[in-house]
């Protein structure tokens, strides 16, 4: 096996009872992009950390360039010339561009001087090959998420990494500068450099990477190269089954119009002039790019950040939201983006978070009333097949899919009558995500106004009745159910769909 | 300017408070008592610049008042017993650094709360030493006093010293590796640890680094005079964190700087004297100093 | 682990106070049968001062325990260690339950305290009151070290005598709320508008009880008022701290300080000619004379309307009404400070 | 996949469940060495002098529980007790009118608290340092330091002196708080959102639960409960002035903490705040009754704040501790 720039042979990492990984080999040659699957929980993460020497293994062998590294620590790694770009970027909120990239590079002992001009102009230069407008000066904290992963790719990259990791870094990332990654990418290959690339999104493994290595359970399933898979036998080695229809089909005529938006404008969130009518049983596609105001939308609807001209009507009549308070009184539910800030309180048990939003109706003088709320969440865990231990174990003892189903069961419990789901199945398993598509189409069936905002273009054309496309704070066209991909990505973009 | 928005307010808080006091009371300006106010506050601004780091770090130590008292009556012991003084100031100072590296390593070691930790160490440490001394005074031996010097350059030496370790403090705070591996601590730890910088070390030596400037500052209040008072320190903890936070360093961590820290314990070291310069009673005193940090608090909160 | 935890603890707390027994010099040696008052047992004493961790109070209590050990009683000395004022109370309820056999308190708060010290006398337990006292239906005795209008009388004749008869002056009080501290501004007032109408005192600083704060304060006050004449400090950390003040101002001898102090804490500046003048009485005296009138009216040997009283060694004492003299207040000056040490 | 621990041994674990320990150790200990400390008597003292900061603690317990503190609670309670001793004495108002009148005073100051903390999203930790000092000083200013407030009729002394079907009279009073605040804390909507508040204040919102409201009730409720503790201060001493309750938040914040409230937010409970108060007033009397110095009191609380804080962090890392050591085991026998 040599010619290997990076090989881990059986290595073993145990959280408390939880084995997270079974003795896993994984290997990494120079020159190439090496993908690595698996749904949430399969144990990739762990292995990620394992490289990067944030986690010590509890047994195995790690080698780089043919040599024992010992124990790594995240300074040895780094060392090493392995850099890891993470899902959530890890940078300082309080700290400068400029700062965070020094930070990273810097290998200075602890009373050298910081030269800042040389920062300033390092992180110049690094945002600049990735075609990056940010200032070295800027607060991370001021920066938007995908200009966030940016500077975490400048990091890498200037690090003169041997062994990129990528963990899902498109996640957040607009078409075009997902574009620039991958040539980035693609780039740093022809250099010799290796990459581990993480993503849920089939398609970009296909179009990058060159092998492909799947995880299930902790346990390597195998390696493949990516030439010779397609994306069936891929989902069928992640989950362990076929997956046969991956969106359930609409099965239902919509009804009356429930919910509507007209001329609404949100200044605060760059949100203005949407008018928008959702159909009882219809679920409604919230296409466009980062940055084009889906979320910002949905925070205006929900009364996060309220909105300051237009009206909102529910069955025809004019509301006022002002606070989530009012939304969920007014019986609109709205499941966030950021599953684990916002969606669950990840150290409250389940049913806790299920009754979350339903306390004045669920409790009525205030009064808890535990066995009802145990009951209520044991008949969604049966019904909705979260796998958990009961209702008392807490959110955060679940995988992600299945805290998605329990952020799902938080507002199917307050019986709304209009759902705003946001990115309902970012970061989650294949297995648990048709689950996730099933369940929404379910809630259709049952008359419910759904706006579902996607940044998976099939999930959205898969899942939508109508397909509204959102461009710079506001809706440019509405599109028909199974529209091709590629018209909902011209809308997008603002180009004139072919035939139009 | 926004970025410093801040110190500036405060800066100008105190411009307007020494103009009132130039026009009502010009007697502040008389050379001597000042001085003898600076050198007061000498003390109180090696310990603010510990705090300030503690702070930064996104800790908080409200021991430093029982540790300062530990301090000042061991080395007035020591000092009572004859030994040099370079010897008294330097076990001091590792005395401090002992006392503090006993918070630091509940707090880093065991992952324990700051604030509780320090809550409870400064109860134990204060109980226990009028235990033991029964609040008696130590009598030093001459030539402790203005460290053997005269008067006027003792408080001269006192006023400087503090204002070096202030300029050192803080060019090390923004242009060291180290001090920036503090505010990255305190901005977020976990990001800190995968970027290579040891989170737990850093709190820990942040922690022994405030006990080391608190016996500093023992020493710096004992050669004012020639006795050691055991209940001194009472209340710092309380004027130095005020003084932290009006100057500007945020207590959620990784902002703020040590320029804004000496600013604003300048306003609340002077608002004292001024009060009795301006012939404001007495029992205004507290609700003054409450209503100056509240301000500066909302000045921030409003400007967001 | 719970019970390695508490067995671990509680063995740990036993050591604790096996080894202080041991080492403390505070009287806690051995329990002994309490709540028997008949002539000739061993009694229990216990004596409150108004904080812990105050010199003064320390040397009443050397005083204390020479009397105690002379009569074999056995005594208990404890009091609040913070600023809390409601733990007088807490202390003295404590020792009712306790069972001790008399109590001798230095009143913090003459209202406050009076509930708790009542409710002891209920309890057939002997109340008197040493150095501040509560009111008067709440204790048998008051051991007089000087009352109130003596001390402030003695200090304003004494500031009247150093200064011309139209010199300003300010006061170092411990905190704008101690009772004892107001009593005495009271009658330093009272004695300035009567006799000496002319001197005009310009502020009150409190100083937390803290040597380090008074010295700021009197810094402050003296370029405030370059005309001041004399600093008064009537708590014993303010008047070391008022010197030293005047001292790094360079005005010794120019602005005169006195104040109410230990001896032990402000020889230096006596000799320095800083301070001028410190009053006190006698304070070891002071605790043995409370402790032999504790034990002689808990024995009965004492009672109302007795004219004097004859406390072991330092001879007999007047009683005037309910009040036991134990003298005039001293003032300590360069000429005879050396002779004392407390 | 089930790691959970069996309940029983949850419960034993459990941080209150070695606090209690700990509290009944004490018990027998002082019961052992002190005089007269275990009689009824004595019971009846522990209880009247733990009332105020008990009271205190009670309403620090959710406001921690949201992840604030109020340090501002000894200073009301000093500025509420002259406040009511103006209203009874020189507003000459009646004794249950001038307590409605303080009640009030209490929950507008702590409506300053809460509307600075919620209104202007300020942290609590200095906005109730500032108030701290800006109470206190009020309290200073409006009576000079000086005025004392006393002679108040033996009616209203009953409350804090006396007692009443042979408790304390304060007692009751102190139980109602305690019945409302266990109510509040764990069996209301109220509680379950100052825990979600305490873990996610973000989260929470997004679930439609009103954040700024729920932690202004808190601060709110600690300003109302400071005057209620600030009457039965008077009551007991018979006095009111400005130095009432010096360093009261201090103790009922280590009563809380002692009691296993996470610092952070989230974790706790009323039944453990019950707990640590109750563990520091028996050490407090045990002292005092085992003829030891008082400092001793101080000294002891604060090392047994820090063993409780050590013995909850103590069963995580001893996991740690054998998971690396059988790891290891493991990994020899592989080789």
């Amino acid at each position: 096996m040599s010619g290997e720039l990076l090989q881990l042979t059986s290595v073993t990492k145990s959280f408390g009872a939880v084995r997270a990984l079974k003795g896993v080999s994984f290997s990494l040659k120079a020159g190439e992009i090496h993908a690595l699957l698996g749904e949430n929980g399969a144990g990739k993460s762990t292995l990620i950390k394992i490289i990067t020497g944030a986690h010590q293994p509890d047994s195995g062998r790690i080698e780089i360039d043919g040599r024992d590294t010992g124990a790594l620590s995240p300074r040895i790694a780094r060392e090493l010339g392995i850099a890891c770009i993470y899902q959530q970027p890890a940078l300082f909120p309080d700290l400068s561009v400029a700062e965070n990239i020094g930070l990273r590079l810097s290998q200075a002992n602890v009373f050298s001087r910081v030269d800042w001009n040389a920062r300033r102009q390092q992180a110049h230069r690094l945002l600049e090959n990735i075609g990056a407008e940010i200032s070295p000066e800027a607060e991370i904290r001021s920066l938007s998420m995908p200009q966030q992963q940016l500077v975490e790719i400048a990091c890498a990259l200037g690090a003169g990494a041997r062994i990129v990791i990528m963990d899902e870094p498109t996640a957040s990332l607009t078409q075009k500068e997902t574009h620039l990654l991958f040539a980035i990418a693609r780039e740093l290959r022809k250099r010799g450099v290796g990459m581990i690339y993480i993503s849920h999104r089939l398609e970009e493994i296909f179009q990058l990477a060159d092998r492909v290595t799947v995880l299930r359970d902790g346990e390597s399933i195998g390696t493949n190269r990516v030439d010779e898979m397609n994306e069936a036998a891929l989902i069928k080695l992640m989950v362990g089954r076929d997956v046969s229809a991956i969106y359930p089909p609409a099965e239902n005529e919509p009804g009356e119009t429930v919910f509507s938006l007209k001329n609404f404008s949100c200044e605060r969130g760059g949100v203005r002039d949407v008018s928008l009518d959702v159909r009882a049983g219809e679920i409604v596609g919230l296409a466009g790019l980062v940055g084009a105001g889906r979320t910002e939308l949905a925070r205006a609807i929900f009364g996060i950040t309220p909105a300051d001209s237009g009206e909102m009507l529910l069955n025809g009549q004019r509301i006022e939201i002002h606070s989530p308070r009012d939304a969920v009184a007014q019986g609109i539910a709205y499941v966030p983006e950021d599953r684990r800030r916002h969606g669950v309180i990840l150290e409250m048990p389940i049913a806790q978070n299920m009754t979350m939003a339903i306390h004045r109706r669920f409790f009525p003088g205030t009064w808890l009333r535990f066995g009802a709320e145990k009951n209520l969440a044991l008949e969604f865990i049966r019904d909705l097949s979260i796998k958990a231990s009961g209702p008392d174990a807490p959110a955060s003892s679940l995988s992600g899919g299945n805290q998605q189903k329990v952020a799902l069961a938080r507002w199917l419990a307050a019986k709304p009558k209009v759902l705003v789901l946001d990115e309902p199945t970012q970061g989650v398993d294949v297995g648990a995500k048709s689950e996730i598509h099933r369940i929404i189409r379910s809630l259709a069936k049952n008359g419910l106004a759904v706006l579902m905002i996607s940044s998976d273009l099939p999930e959205i054309i898969g899942m939508s009745d109508r397909i509204a496309v959102m461009r710079s704070g506001t809706i440019t066209s509405m599109l028909p159910a199974k529209s091709e991909a590629h018209t909902v990505m011209a809308a997008a973009l603002g180009q004139k769909a072919a035939g139009e | 300017m926004r970025k410093y928005f801040r110190e500036l307010s405060v800066t100008g808080a105190l411009t307007l408070l020494l103009l009132a006091l130039a026009i009502f009371a010009p007697s502040f300006y008389s050379p001597q008592p000042l001085l003898s106010l600076a050198a007061n506050a000498s003390v109180s601004l090696v310990v603010a610049c510990g705090m300030a780091l503690v702070i930064i770090a996104r800790e908080i130590d409200i021991s430093v008042g029982s540790m300062f008292a530990v301090c000042s009556v061991c080395a007035g012991l020591l000092a009572a017993m004859h030994w040099p003084l370079a010897a008294v100031i330097a076990a001091t100072i590792l005395i401090g650094a002992i006392f503090g590296g006993f918070n630091g390593g509940l707090v880093a070691g065991l992952g324990l709360p700051s604030i509780v930790v320090t809550l409870a160490t400064m109860v134990t440490w204060r109980e226990g030493l009028q235990w033991l001394r029964q609040g008696q005074f130590v009598n030093l031996p001459d030539g402790v006093q203005w460290f053997g010097l005269s008067q006027k350059s003792g408080q001269w030496t006192l006023v400087i010293g503090a204002l070096v370790i202030l300029v050192l403090m803080a060019l090390m705070m923004k242009h060291l590796s180290a001090g920036r591996y503090i505010y990255a601590v305190g901005s977020d730890a976990e990001v800190a640890r995968l970027a290579g910088i040891p989170p737990k070390l850093t709190v820990f030596l942040v922690f022994v680094g405030i006990g080391a400037l608190v016996g500093l500052a023992a020493i710096m209040n004992m050669v004012q005079s020639p006795q050691v008072d055991p209940q001194s320190g009472t209340g710092m903890e309380l004027k130095v964190i005020a003084a932290v936070v009006v100057g500007g360093v945020a207590i959620s961590g990784g902002r703020g700087n040590l320029w804004g820290v000496f600013v604003g314990l300048l306003l609340l070291v002077c608002v004292g004297p001024a009060l009795i310069h301006l012939h404001i009673e007495a029992y205004w005193e507290k609700a003054i100093q409450g209503v100056i940090i509240l301000l500066a608090v909302v000045a921030e909160g409003l400007r967001r | 682990m719970k019970q390695l935890f508490s067995s671990l603890l509680l063995a740990a707390a036993v050591a604790f106070f096996s080894g202080c027994n041991k080492n403390n010099e505070a009287p806690s040696s051995g329990a002994s049968t309490a709540g028997n008052s008949k002539p000739g047992k061993k009694l229990t004493i216990a004596l409150l001062p108004k904080s812990k961790g105050n010199a003064y109070f320390i040397s009443c209590q050397k005083g204390a325990q020479k009397a105690a050990s002379e009569l074999g009683d056995e005594l208990i000395f404890d009091g609040p260690t913070d600023t809390d004022p409601a733990k007088q109370n807490e202390i003295v309820e404590n020792w009712i339950t306790l069972g001790v056999d008399a109590i001798a308190a230095a009143c913090e708060n003459k209202e406050g305290i009076s509930t708790a010290l009542r409710k002891a006398q209920s309890k057939g337990i002997k109340v008197i009151t040493y150095d501040a006292d509560s009111l008067p239906d709440a204790r048998t005795f008051f051991v007089n070290q000087a009352t109130p209008q003596g001390i402030g009388y003695a200090l304003m004749d004494q500031a009247a005598q150093l200064c011309a008869s139209n010199a300003n002056f300010a006061i170092i009080t411990a905190s704008l709320t101690a009772a004892n501290q107001q009593e005495w501004q009271k009658y330093i007032e009272e004695d300035r508008a009567k006799n000496y109408p002319n001197m005009k005192m310009v502020a009150v600083k409190p100083c937390d009880d803290l040597k380090d704060k008074a010295q700021s304060e009197t810094t402050a006050l003296l370029s405030t008022y370059p005309n001041l004449k004399l600093i008064m400090a009537i708590c014993s950390p303010g008047v070391p701290g008022a010197a030293e003040a005047v001292k790094q101002a360079g005005k010794a001898g120019q602005v005169k300080v006195i104040g109410l102090g230990l001896p032990n804490e402000n020889k230096m500046y006596v000799h320095e000619g800083v301070t001028q003048a410190v009053i006190l009485w006698n304070t070891m005296d002071l605790g043995y004379l409370t402790v032999y009138a504790a034990d002689a009216v808990a024995r009965g040997n004492l009672k109302p309307g007795d004219t004097s009283f004859k406390a072991g060694s330092l001879g007999t004492f007047e009683i005037k009404g309910d009040n036991i003299l134990l003298g005039k207040p001293f003032v300590f000056t360069k000429e005879n400070i050396d002779q004392f040490d407390f | 996949m089930n790691t959970h621990k069996p309940a029983w041994k949850n419960v034993l674990l459990a941080h209150e469940t070695i606090l209690l320990v700990v509290l009944i150790a004490e018990w027998i200990f002082f019961d052992a060495i002190g005089r007269n400390f275990g009689t009824y008597d004595n019971t009846c003292d522990i209880l009247r002098h733990s009332c105020e900061i008990g009271l205190l603690a009670l309403a620090m317990t959710p406001v921690i529980l949201t992840g604030g503190i109020d340090l501002s609670v000894g200073s009301l309670l000093g500025l509420c007790a002259i406040l009511f001793g103006k209203f009874w004495r020189d507003a000459h108002m009646p004794i249950p009118e001038a307590a409605a009148c303080t009640l009030a005073v209490g929950a507008l100051a702590g409506g300053v608290n809460a509307s600075l903390i919620t209104l202007l999203n300020l942290p609590p930790l200095i906005v109730t340092l500032g108030t701290f000092s800006l109470f206190r000083g009020l309290a200073e200013a409006i009576t000079h330091g000086v005025d004392t407030f006393t002679d108040f009729p033996s009616s209203f002394l009953f409350l804090g002196q006396e007692r009443w079907l042979g408790i304390p009279a304060q007692a009751p009073v102190f139980i109602g708080a305690l019945i409302f605040f266990w109510w509040l804390v764990h069996f209301s909507t109220f509680g379950r959102s100052y825990r979600a508040i305490g873990f996610a204040p973000e989260g929470t919102r997004y679930a439609g639960i009103p954040v700024g409201r729920r932690v202004a009730m808190t601060y709110v409720l600690a300003g109302i409960v400071s005057a209620i503790a600030a009457i039965i201060y008077t009551a007991r001493l018979g006095q009111a002035k400005a130095d009432a309750g010096n360093g009261y938040e201090l103790y009922a914040i280590t009563a809380v903490v002692l009691g296993g409230t996470s610092i952070f937010g989230g974790i706790g409970s009323v039944y453990g705040t019950l707990l640590g108060v109750a563990a520091i007033a028996v050490l407090q009397s045990g002292i005092v009754h085992a003829l030891q110095p008082s400092e001793m009191a101080g000294m002891l609380t604060g090392a047994l704040l820090i063993l409780a804080l050590t013995a909850s962090v103590l069963p995580k890392m001893i996991s740690r501790l054998r998971q690396r050591k059988s790891a290891l085991r493991l990994a020899k026998q592989n080789t």
